[in-house]
């Protein structure tokens, strides 16, 4: 039987604010899970703490709700594991870049072959509109009531810098190429990070109009093997691009795993796994 | 200055006993059915006093005789004061002791510090360049010029601990060519240079013993059948182990002293059984990889230690609200912060029981000897997979480090359960009945009205893993109602929290069906409680008070929380006094015994970052056994 | 369907008190000496209700009368039942009380969720476009077109909340400008549109309500007097303000419901006077930089609730080994993990006591009322300094959210305590002598054996900070000695853990010093012991039994860890049955009382995600007092 | 007085290895203090956990030996209380990128004024032997025995990307361009990142010859202000540049809550502090 969107579609409601960038984002992601057509069971989402970490909510997949800024090395669990499955990672921008920025890096050294999503509105949402790490400087917030002094994270150069195997900006308002680049995203082999810039309704600081000035397209031409180009790009803000910004083939994380796993077998036990009888000996 | 030790007591204890198993030939064609020593090694860190210690301890495993070893070294990677101790006797070993009869002293801190330890008549060996000893010392005592004979040897001052390693060989008749191997076996891989000097310094040592006339003990000769029967592992290795023949396929960590040897056993192991090893960037990163591999399906472990547990806080309250199988093993050390790494204590038991905001339930082991950690590890494992909740496995430093012959296991006595169908039945694995519990599962048929949490009587609910079509389902961290779906609502709340406590109290149940695990005499009016690493310490004290007419009875429970109540009441049944003995300074145990019981008990705590000796608990009971005495004759 | 009061025995008790203080005048010609009602409103989230009681809230506050409020609200952004309750008496309030005399419900969940609680003959306000009440509702019922009514008078459907405000006004007799100047004051910054929309929302409901012909009550008239002795202020509020009082010039924090509103206010107010206040990526760099800032000399704070606390366990842990003070404030949620973020629970005692690895001593402090929140931060402060060693003030959800009118301090009372030269004597400040510990400082002139870490009578040392020549030091989470380097000693290890925790003991002499803290009268066979948001529960439910004869003693330590043991053993004595009052699952306050004291107290634990009620801690003392009788009938 | 280098050693002997790298770091930064003539006493060195970690026990200075992975965050804490300190943070390869990774970026935006030594042996020293987030791909540790399969964590283009205003490198035996630049980062305003080559002897990875020939100095007409040279630089590995890759300008902290509290004062109160009744009355 073909599949539609409903497969994708948990028996809970979302919760947004109503206008909340996050509800189209959740129809894109389950769009092109439709698209590629893989199974909801094959499927494990796995989700921080605040508004976009609800979306694991709605999914129709095997989902895991987390702790705040946990979702990547969650996910890898997963993952390594089970390589076979689809895995998601997910997270607004003070889970993944504030919190749990420490393991974006070590997660991509291992090219741990998860979709991670960023989602990102400037804002703490879920706690109701505090500074986040990608909040404009000078813009008052709850916890900045007199400006924010720091200066903005400047995600995709980082992510390049940590070498993740893909990485794309995408307009969260503009479900098309959401869509397309999530597409790629999940076929791509290897860690995938999404950056989804989604205006917060209730603590605006983008919206859909603001966002459609200021984004555009990479050039068609855009190179995405190379990794300076993808830098310069990347530091760009006139215009803020969006779409794949660098792809490359590295070994993914069950690679790298299985090949230790036959190189062990095959030199020490003529390529069969050890028994437990063999292992224990071994102490003897 | 050479002291001849005035009796040969010690001495006469060497004795050959199994002739079945290995032969180990007396010089001193006495006969005596118990033997029991002790050998110590003390010099500088990164010496080599404990390999070279390890080394020796592989050959007499090899033999007829259960060996024990115990471990101490500073947290710096160079200096500082490093120890290892050996043990060898004829039967069970226990603890390590409280005295030793050989002691090696590499410096005059090996000397000063642990000199007090040499029994009467016991030996000396040290380096007379290095070592200044007393006048009036009691002991057999045999210079050997460490230094300047690895120095003569090879060229350097790397080695000494191989020139040791040769003269106590050569003390305990080991033949050169076994020692020869063993250094090959150890340094093989370091190639030639390396090989060499060791081998000349191998020789030195042993020579220079034969040459000084050192008189032989006995000969140590290797046992084949000694090998088929018996490992030589430590408990950190025996963590490892358990872990594995648990069925557990998927470790993630990150190096913390004392725990890293399970980890690096575990990343050696893993792939030569098709497990996957991997090593995070920091402990929150580790535990939730076990999270995500248990949901997916995965058996999954993460060794620690106390600074480490602190930082799986939040993720372990995660697990037990995701009702998750999974299991931890905390190796305590000194605390508290980054406190003593390389010593050991019992200090991390509150934080295992407490150690969450909110209210979280999990179970709590505590192994008790090198192989009751093979053993309570695949427990951990079993209970963790049936109750779907994480499992705490609290070992310490002492333990970890410490190296004993543990019998081999019987693989045939291996039960894998499956238990797919109904969730009602747990049982506890034994070491006489292995037993591997496999995932509760969700029956497929059912999966129409499938609910994740489903409240049961026992509180465990059916779980389905990724994969399984139509077993999707939402876990969070948020409460919850039985699918899944966040509820704030009061009812919901308490019914959940009920649920979820409700499997300490299904363990419970059946843990009160085991028969009574104290030992010791039913009409002892003294109680010790203990638990973990000082059992053998509390049972030879057992057996010292005896020899004094003193009797006692001793629990020691392998699971911590839940305790099976009506086992506890049954051994304080009768008691006039109960003493709980543990190795840190505010009594843990003893607060949460007290908050249960309501009992008074005395308190031994020992919070010196070294193990408690059968002779420092009993004289603790001893004077208990005064007042017990003197409050009968009171009520007389 | 409007239903006609039976009774008007709730409008009988509005009256006017105070006259000095402000006008409150009586529609109704009744005089009574107590007025004590509950207005709630009930909505869905994100429908502004909480804002609207708020707004309500100020008015009340700025008469002669005190006022109390408690929300409850959902952790989602949108969606789900949110409410607060209002509660207006004529002196100090203790709790939110047990049933409400007024209900407005802006939908059907609210009027489900909550009508139980509306007392007989009661006020129902509610959309009849949205409500559909019971046929036997006994209540004066008032219904308004909250939707219907904001949509023609702004076009748009925000506004609600404003138009309740308006219609809320009226029935108490609030001037329409006053209201307006309300609006002006909280929309002003958002201008125009958003100013006129409000406006014309809170006018409509002002004159249905005027239209309606609903019943005045009594006119609220704003009073400017009560403005400066009184203000009105959440929990989170007094903590941030008790901090600033206290001297603490640094904040380093992250956001987490639902301790967002202190770290909000202190970063407000910190650049006012001069302090700093800075929001870290995650809880654990928060402890550690205020770990840094005390370590340069600064009073220093971080805010956080239970997911924060517990990754702040390894840190905590390296404060109390530097003997660094700090304070950590603690507003418990409901849990574990992730758990109902926005509901209240006292759940995390057990981990501030025993939540780090190894053993490292701090104190526990748990505020009991808005006010209290004030003072014991001072405290807190106070005490972290004298000691050297992290504070953690326990408050939760509900002491946090709620607003009460709190007395001014009075600055002129506020004695600084310059404690450089003499570590021995430390005194806890009280409300009525507000003292201000400075930190206790090393005399410049012994540099030159200056040991950071000495070990004193007390086990304070002295202590420099950066800047003072000579005084550089060496202080490090491992164990050391007394200057500060790195010791593994088993001697050492020992007399450094007495020494840290020699300082718990010397605040337990002090605290034993206070006269007795309890309450109730000396006769009283019954104790109630409490901690934390509950005391004005407990206190209420006192009022309650003693009008029914039942006496009881109620005991509600500050200061929860170290207990001040003679202080208590003083409240037990005598007692025929203790019982513990607790927002949990597994009664934690009442486990550290029994391990203490070896009590068998009868638990009382609400594990709900709301506080618990006079009424319902009144029934269970009655079962109780009933037991304690038969007791006494069994032993005449 | 003039000062000697004894004014910066504490009274503690280094506990290192013979032949440990660190000893040579230890005394540069002694030496760089003397030349920018620094009173001890108004240093604060705080260090996380490793062999490197250590470093704090021997300097005169105000010394926290703090927790695994916080020297920044700490270090952060004392220098906003404090800014006329000179405060360093020091930690290894695993304290610095491993557990403690997720921290740099956020001090970074806050441009803290402190120096950051970062010593890098490729290996958890102190622990005895295991892998790194920079130990080379194939080797074998404790943890890797069979061999290392995660990509090496490449440090100098990830602290670009996070903008720190001042980025180095250095190489640790090499003691007199060590000295140099740490008296540049010590005198540079803003966050300071010195990643320092330090061998391990006992668990060798990198040995002196072998930094020797693998290392060079960035070319003397180095721009230190061009963020796209610096990462062009940063990326190459024949050779492997040393120096200072990128030095700018920006508010350090201090400066940022300085303007707050003027601002705030300035608008709301005619430039004065608020007096604690005054911050009572606005909650009357
Ligand atoms: C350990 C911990 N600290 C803090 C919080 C509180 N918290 C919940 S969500 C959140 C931030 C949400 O912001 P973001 O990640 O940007 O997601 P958004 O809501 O904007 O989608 C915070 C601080 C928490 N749940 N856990
Ligand atoms: C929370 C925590 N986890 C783990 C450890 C154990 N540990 C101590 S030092 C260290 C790594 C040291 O490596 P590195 O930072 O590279 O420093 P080096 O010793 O190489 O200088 C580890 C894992 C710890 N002390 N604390
Ligand atoms: S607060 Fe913002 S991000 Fe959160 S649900 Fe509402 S609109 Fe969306
Ligand atoms: S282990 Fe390596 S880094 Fe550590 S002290 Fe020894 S040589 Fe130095
Ligand atoms: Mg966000
Ligand atoms: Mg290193």
């Amino acid at each position: 039987m073909k599949k539609t969107l409903q497969d994708y579609k948990s028996i809970i409601e979302p919760v947004w604010c109503p206008g909340c960038g996050d509800y189209g984002i959740l129809v894109s992601i389950q769009r092109a899970l439709l698209n590629l057509d893989i199974d909801p069971e094959n499927i494990v989402s796995v989700s921080g703490i605040g508004c976009s970490g609800r979306l694991s909510h709605f999914l129709n997949t095997y989902s895991l709700h987390g702790t705040h800024g946990r979702a990547v090395p969650t996910a890898l669990g997963v993952k390594a594991a089970h390589p076979e499955l689809t895995v998601f990672a997910v997270g607004g921008d003070g889970d993944g870049l504030g919190i749990g920025g420490g393991h974006i890096a070590h997660a991509s050294r291992k090219n741990v072959d998860m979709n991670y999503l960023l989602i990102d509105n400037q804002i703490y949402g879920l706690t109701k509109g505090q500074t986040s790490p990608t909040s404009p400087l000078g813009v008052k917030t709850k916890t900045s009531p007199h400006g924010v002094f720091e200066d903005t994270l400047d995600a995709i150069p980082i992510f390049l810098s940590y070498d993740v195997s893909f990485v794309a900006r995408a307009n969260g308002v503009d479900p098309k190429s959401l869509t397309q680049i999530l597409m790629e995203a999940i076929s791509h082999k290897g860690m995938s990070i999404v950056y989804i810039l989604s205006p917060c309704r209730t603590f605006p600081l983008l919206d859909a109009k603001g966002l459609k000035a200021i984004l555009q397209p990479l050039p068609e031409d855009h190179p995405t093997d190379n990794k300076m180009v993808a830098l310069e790009r990347a530091y760009s803000d006139q215009p803020i691009y969006t779409g794949i910004f660098y792809q490359v083939q590295k070994p993914t994380l069950e690679d790298r795993l299985q090949n230790v796993i036959t190189k062990v077998c095959d030199n020490t036990n003529g390529g069969d796994k050890y028994s437990l009888d063999k292992v224990l000996k071994s102490f003897a | 200055m050479l002291i001849i030790a005035e009796t040969k007591r010690v001495l006469k204890n060497f004795m050959h006993t199994h002739p079945e198993m290995g032969t180990l030939e007396m010089e001193g064609n006495q006969n005596h059915s118990e033997t029991d020593f002790a050998i110590r090694i003390g010099g500088e860190g990164g010496e080599g006093v404990i390999s070279a210690g390890e080394l020796f301890a592989q050959v007499a495993a090899r033999t007829a005789y259960q060996v024990f070893t115990y471990i101490t070294y500073p947290a710096e990677i160079k200096g500082g004061f490093s120890m290892i101790q050996i043990r060898i006797k004829h039967e069970k070993i226990y603890s390590m002791g409280s005295t030793v009869d050989y002691l090696i002293a590499f410096n005059q801190q090996a000397y000063d510090v642990t000199i007090k330890d040499l029994k009467p008549g016991g030996t000396l060996i040290y380096d007379p360049d290095e070592v200044e000893i007393k006048e009036d010392l009691n002991a057999e005592c045999y210079p050997i010029k460490l230094t300047k004979l690895v120095v003569d040897a090879t060229g350097a001052k790397l080695g000494k601990n191989v020139v040791a390693l040769g003269a106590l060989g050569h003390l305990f008749g080991v033949e050169f060519g076994v020692l020869e191997k063993l250094i090959k076996d150890r340094y093989g891989a370091k190639g030639g240079d390396v090989i060499k000097n060791n081998l000349n310094a191998l020789k030195a040592g042993y020579f220079t013993a034969e040459e000084g006339n050192w008189e032989k003990k006995f000969k140590l000769v290797s046992d084949t059948q000694a090998k088929e029967h018996y490992m030589l592992i430590s408990g950190n290795e025996a963590v490892a182990l358990g872990a594995i023949a648990a069925g557990c396929r998927f470790v993630a960590g990150y190096p913390i002293t004392p725990a890293t040897p399970i980890f690096e056993t575990l990343t050696d192991l893993m792939p030569k059984v098709g497990g996957r090893a991997i090593q995070l960037e920091d402990e929150i990163a580790s535990l939730s990889a076990c999270i995500g591999a248990s949901f997916a399906g995965e058996k999954a472990i993460t060794p620690t230690s106390g600074p480490g547990l602190q930082l799986m806080g939040e993720q372990l309250n995660l697990a037990s609200m995701l009702e998750l199988p999974l299991v931890i093993v905390d190796v305590q050390r000194g605390g508290p912060s980054t406190g003593l790494p390389t010593k050991t204590e019992q200090s991390d038991l509150k934080f295992a029981i407490y150690g969450t905001s909110g209210e979280a339930p999990r179970v709590i082991l505590a192994p008790s000897s090198v192989e009751d950690c093979f053993y309570q590890t695949i427990r951990a494992f079993n209970i963790s997979e049936r109750l779907q909740m994480p499992v705490v496995v609290l070992t310490d430093q002492s333990i970890g480090y410490r190296k004993a012959t543990v019998r081999m296991p019987d693989l045939s006595k291996i039960i894998e359960v499956d238990n797919s169908v109904s969730g009602e039945t747990i049982s506890i694995p034994s070491p006489e009945k292995i037993e591997l519990a496999s995932r509760i599962q969700m029956d497929p048929e059912k999966l129409n009205e499938y609910k994740r949490f489903l409240d049961t009587a026992t509180g465990v609910s059916p779980i389905t893993s990724p994969g399984l079509k139509g077993g999707q389902y939402l876990g969070g961290g948020l409460e919850h109602d039985e699918t899944g779906k966040a509820s704030y609502l009061p009812d919901n709340h308490l019914k959940m929290m009920r649920k979820r406590f409700k499997k300490l109290e299904t363990l419970t149940h059946i843990l009160e069906k085991n028969p009574p695990e104290y030992e010791g005499p039913e009409e002892a009016k003294i109680g010790v409680i203990g638990w973990g690493s000082t059992e053998g310490a509390i049972r030879e004290a057992r057996m010292l008070a005896e020899q004094r007419g003193i009797l006692f009875r001793h629990l020691h429970p392998k699971i911590l929380s839940p305790l099976p109540e009506s086992q506890v009441r049954n051994f304080l049944a009768g008691l006039k006094q109960v003493i709980i003995v543990e190795e840190n300074f505010t009594g843990q145990f003893a607060h949460f015994v007290k908050a249960k019981f309501g009992i008074k008990p005395i308190e031994i705590h020992k919070s010196e970052g070294v193990p408690i000796t059968p002779e420092e608990i009993f004289t603790g009971i001893e004077k208990v056994a005064r007042i017990v005495d003197e409050k009968n004759i009171a009520r007389l």
